[in-house]
């Protein structure tokens, strides 16, 4: 087993490895960007090395540096978290070229499965379902309307190098198909340095469905069930549970051997995720697979029991796994939500500030992973990503109770955020219903909230509240009379505002 | 000592006197029977009718109060008369004093001191965690005041032009 | 269901209580006494109803006054906790004659075990081993005479009443029996007004384990694995872990159909805990039964995935336990630490005071159940337990490994307390091999503590710590000349001190 | 500014100045290369040939810091010269002061003013949490003040009595 970790990455995720690596008894190395000197996984590591800069270039995304600071720290490897250079096949080859064990998989699995085309290729050639459309990106406008013409519209485009929705176009008909073609290539080009761009039927309202898989270096490969991520917005996650609701053990049994047949094609060593989109009907066709850890790897944990972190060091270290597919028994409900700095009424932008006050939630079934504390002004250069909160229940209804408790404990104040967004999903009898699909955001949305018949009588003693602890903040209050009068001045003066 | 709250739209007056048990209220000159606790600084307890009321309280740089509890949240406007004697007088009628609506950068200016504009107009771009946002006008006037450059970076709140 | 329950309790388990009402959605109501105002279950739960004074007597042990608040908040039923009024079968009558629902087993239940002699009559007519000893209270030191030369020294003691160790003694030869008899039962008769005392052999340095039960009121009881609770200091538990390290599958299997016969013979309904005493060749001997939910429940819902409190209320609500004993699938290990505000260097003595800072561990596999907070004073009329943490491991190495974790990451200053107690056993090789008995605390601090390599590191940088955190603090310094002069003085006074 | 920081039997002697990226660090007279940061008041971080250490700061009632960190806790004595000078002389040579040793109730007085103590001997019972606890004499000699009565209630470090 390893001595020392690096943890190439900040936030909840570097804090969640940090953990992982104290529970294996392995010292962690953390780094840091000028802008993180103060940021929580400095203070969990055993260890921490500036990087550079705040930007992320010059940071978290600079391989030397981060190679230099490994080196520096006689750390023997490195893992990348998610997001920044978790995925870049370059990264983990410089990992091996410096005698560091990267912990993911190997370059040449990165590589197979890095690009969406090579991908769906590779699903192809092992009997996975994929969506109709073009193996290659297209390479004419002429193709392009071939093959939609063949496989009907709507199609989608989609930037073979893409991910976070850019480069993506939905194509209702064939007077749009030129402009978008052009629009999505240029746009893949702008975001990924590669206008390859391909075409596949458009799902209209799909469920997200994704398996997760772990594979050691000694030929053992399992899956460990199946996280419904349907609930997105701006293409990105926010809600993800396990099992999916609604989903037949057939459907589930097939999509996890379809999983385990993409990882096999690729040589796949080490924790890895294969998304599929489900249809109305229930047929699933295969995505993508993400070469790393997932942010919603919590949810596998609480009801698989293992810690998908600590089996990641264990595999890169070279230890088998010591459980075989049989032994594998999801037990109840996990619901993790993804709190960001955000403002759900300003279409989910980001708001960084400072974290004024944070009281996270506790208590059974509950699981907070933070990257943040009360104190802590956030940085603006990163992902306004600040924490997951995870419940799990013995069954789903338990485990959505336990998050409507656990929402309304938690307090966050200085940034605007998701948690009232939440609250109300958690409040909506479509989502207990298990009715999701990647339509569901915007259709609450565009609902009117349900009235809350206690809301006024917060919101007095909430008045009241700010005044007792204003009264109690002064030193002393002035005289009486002219108090009165002076407010009563400002009273006449808001009562004539519009 | 009397408080004016503003929550929404809504101004409340609070008259809050210490009392041998804590705090006597009075609602927009009714008693409100409650008993109020300062937990510890930032953490009030009311209760009244039995019923429990837990809220944090936190004032942030612009002056804005942050109250959570009950899994709700609000932004407060706290006065007190000192404060309100200190405060600058209302603005003066017409102008319209753009703020940020989020911390971040200055990407761009889009319209020039002098400038006319028309409402909905973007008058800057603002970056925060790789997104752009456009602040616009709200109204149809001269851009009187331009508080920031491009490449500044700001806070919530902060001053960035003001139209007249 | 029930639409609303009083909580009869203060601290921790009052706080649990009002989760897990939330979690079913039924309306909570605290009770407190005048130092319990600022309490968090105070803070937590969805009414608060004033009981009186601080003392027990005319607060939590006040009968009428309990009642009366449940009247007065509309509520159905009382949820006891642990303590106070929870073992109580006079409680229990009254809340059944009041129309309101106890929620616990019924009096006559509780009667039937409340005695130490009663239960041992009970088991022994129902062919659970219990020691071998006096079924009933001895009569005269003439009968304990003959009692203890039949079944052989060393014998103990013991209150029929008893409890928290009051009224035992230990008598190792026929010389003490007579002066420890006079003494067991003055004491006993001080503690609970009751001086009988009964006699059976004593077991040296025994291990504590325990059965949890769960019984509805439509004759279906399941045994919910066991705790082994051997380490102990005053008599009272401090860590308590499922399963139980060392322990045969047909010794556990035995002692939990031991325990159902047991809550059967009592007609027992709601949760329970019988207890027993194992010696050093694994035969079991029953001890008591706990008539209400046990401080170390957390143990068992991690272990089986079943929230205790919510089947409480179920099962007092009249529904059926939804699976089987077949069903009951323990799944990896769990840890409980007590938390409590006690000096260890002064015999576990209680320290309350006011809790300057308070950063609970997170992460996975962490459950922290708290009744405090930073800012609160404890009041000095309670139980000095604080917070109970919890971890749950794959196996037992994975769960005391999180607990090492989640011990050197909690932060807790103001009061003494037990944490550095607890990071002594969790580094010792004697507790990671499961070596655990009744001794276990007194061999530990015994010995010296190993010596830890980093200390003077440590110290060192919490002193410059200590001298940057003034120096930010303070306004500005003094002239720079003045100060170092002054400060030399003190330094020389300082170097001359013993 | 120096401090001196007493831990245990040891005292050690801190210069601290404030530099451009934080603090500047002497220890008894030595550099210390630690980068240290105030993460927010009562959390300090210092980084040491890349190690990382973190520390909970607080100071109580009676003036005494507690710091956490590492899994290691610690109660200092922090004298800062302005302090110092302030302070009062050492006692007086032979004069033994008993204090609190936890907070609590004096329940009864073992022993009266102006009596003479044995070392060892108890002089009062206080009890906190339903448990009894004797605070003795160190040393032999005469009871010089009482400073409580039977049924107050003591904090932590208050001072009880003195010996001399």
């Amino acid at each position: 087993m390893f001595r020392k970790i690096l943890i190439a990455n900040r936030g909840e995720i570097a804090v969640r490895i940090a953990r992982a690596c104290r529970d294996l008894g392995i010292a962690s190395v953390a780094v840091y960007s000028d802008a993180d000197r103060r940021a929580l996984h400095v203070q969990m590591a055993d260890e921490a090395i500036r990087l550079g800069p705040a930007p992320a270039a010059e940071s978290y995304l600079n391989i030397p540096r981060v190679l230099a600071a490994a080196e520096r720290s006689g750390a023997e490897a490195i893992h990348p978290g998610y997001g920044f250079l978790a995925e870049n096949a370059a990264f983990a080859a410089a990992c091996r070229d410096a005698g560091l064990v990267f912990i993911g998989p190997s370059p040449a699995s990165m590589a197979a499965l890095g690009s969406k085309t090579a991908a769906r290729k590779l699903a192809a050639a092992h009997a996975i379902p994929i969506l109709p459309g073009t193996v290659e990106a297209v390479a004419s406008l002429a193709e392009a309307e071939r093959v939609a013409a063949e496989i009907g519209y709507p199609v989608m485009l989609k930037a073979a190098a893409g991910g976070g929705g850019k480069g993506m176009r939905r194509v209702a008909s064939p007077v749009e198909l030129a402009s978008a073609l052009a629009l999505a290539a240029a746009e893949a080009g702008s975001a990924f340095g590669d206008t390859a761009v391909f075409l596949e039927r458009a799902v209209d309202a799909p469920r997200h469905i994704e398996i997760q898989i772990l594979a050691d270096a000694h030929g053992h490969l399992v899956w460990l069930g199946e996280r419904e991520c349907s609930v997105q917005r701006r293409h990105q996650k926010i809600i993800e549970e396990s099992p999916a609701p609604r989903l037949a053990p057939a459907t589930r049994q097939a999509m996890g051997e379809a999983a385990c047949a993409a990882a096999r094609a690729a040589n796949y060593v080490n924790a890895g995720t294969v998304e599929f989109l489900v249809d109305e009907r229930e047929r699933f066709y295969f995505l993508e697979v993400n070469t790393r850890l997932q942010v919603e790897h919590p949810v596998t944990e609480l009801v698989t029991g293992l810690d998908l972190v600590q089996w990641q060091i264990r595999i890169a270290a070279g230890e088998p796994l010591n459980f075989t597919q049989a032994q594998v028994q999801p037990r109840g409900h996990a619901i993790e939500c993804r709190i960001y700095a955000e403002d759900p009424e300003r279409d989910f932008f980001p708001s960084p500030g400072a974290i004024l006050r944070l009281q996270p939630p506790s208590g059974p079934g509950v699981r907070e992973d933070t990257g943040v504390y009360e104190g802590w002004t956030v940085p603006l250069e990163y992902d306004p990503l600040r924490a997951k909160l995870i419940t799990w229940g013995e069954d789903r209804p338990q485990a959505l109770a336990r998050m409507r408790r656990a929402l309304s404990e938690y307090r966050l104040a200085g940034v605007r955020n998701n948690l009232g967004f939440f609250r109300r999903v958690f409040a909506d009898p479509g989502f207990a219903a298990g009715r999701t699909d990647t339509g569901y955001v915007a259709r609450l949305l565009a609902q009117t909230p349900p009235p809350d018949p206690a809301a006024e009588r917060w919101e007095t003693l909430a008045a009241a509240a700010a005044a007792v602890a204003l009264a109690a903040e002064l030193p002393a209050a002035p005289p009486p009379a002219a108090a009165a009068t002076a407010w009563q001045r400002a009273a006449r003066r808001d009562a004539m505002r519009p | 000592m009397i408080v004016a709250v503003q929550i929404g739209e809504r101004t409340r007056q609070l008259e809050v006197v210490p009392s041998d048990s804590g705090w006597r209220l009075q609602l927009d000159g009714e008693p409100l029977p409650a008993d109020a606790a300062v937990i510890r600084p930032g953490l009030i307890s009311l209760l009244l009718d039995g019923q429990s009321f837990t809220f944090t309280w936190a004032r942030d740089g612009q002056g804005a109060v942050w109250l959570s509890g009950g899994g709700r949240d609000w932004q407060a406007e706290v006065r007190d008369p000192r404060q309100l004697q200190a405060r600058r007088h209302a603005e003066p009628e017409g102008r319209a004093r753009l703020t940020a609506p989020m911390a971040g950068k200055v990407v761009k200016l889009l319209a020039e001191l002098g400038a006319a504009v028309e409402p909905g107009q973007g008058v800057l771009v603002l970056e925060a965690m790789k997104m752009q946002n456009e602040v616009r006008s709200p109204k149809r006037g001269t851009l009187k005041t331009l508080a920031v450059a491009a490449g500044d970076t700001v806070a919530t709140h902060q001053l960035l032009a003001e139209i007249e």
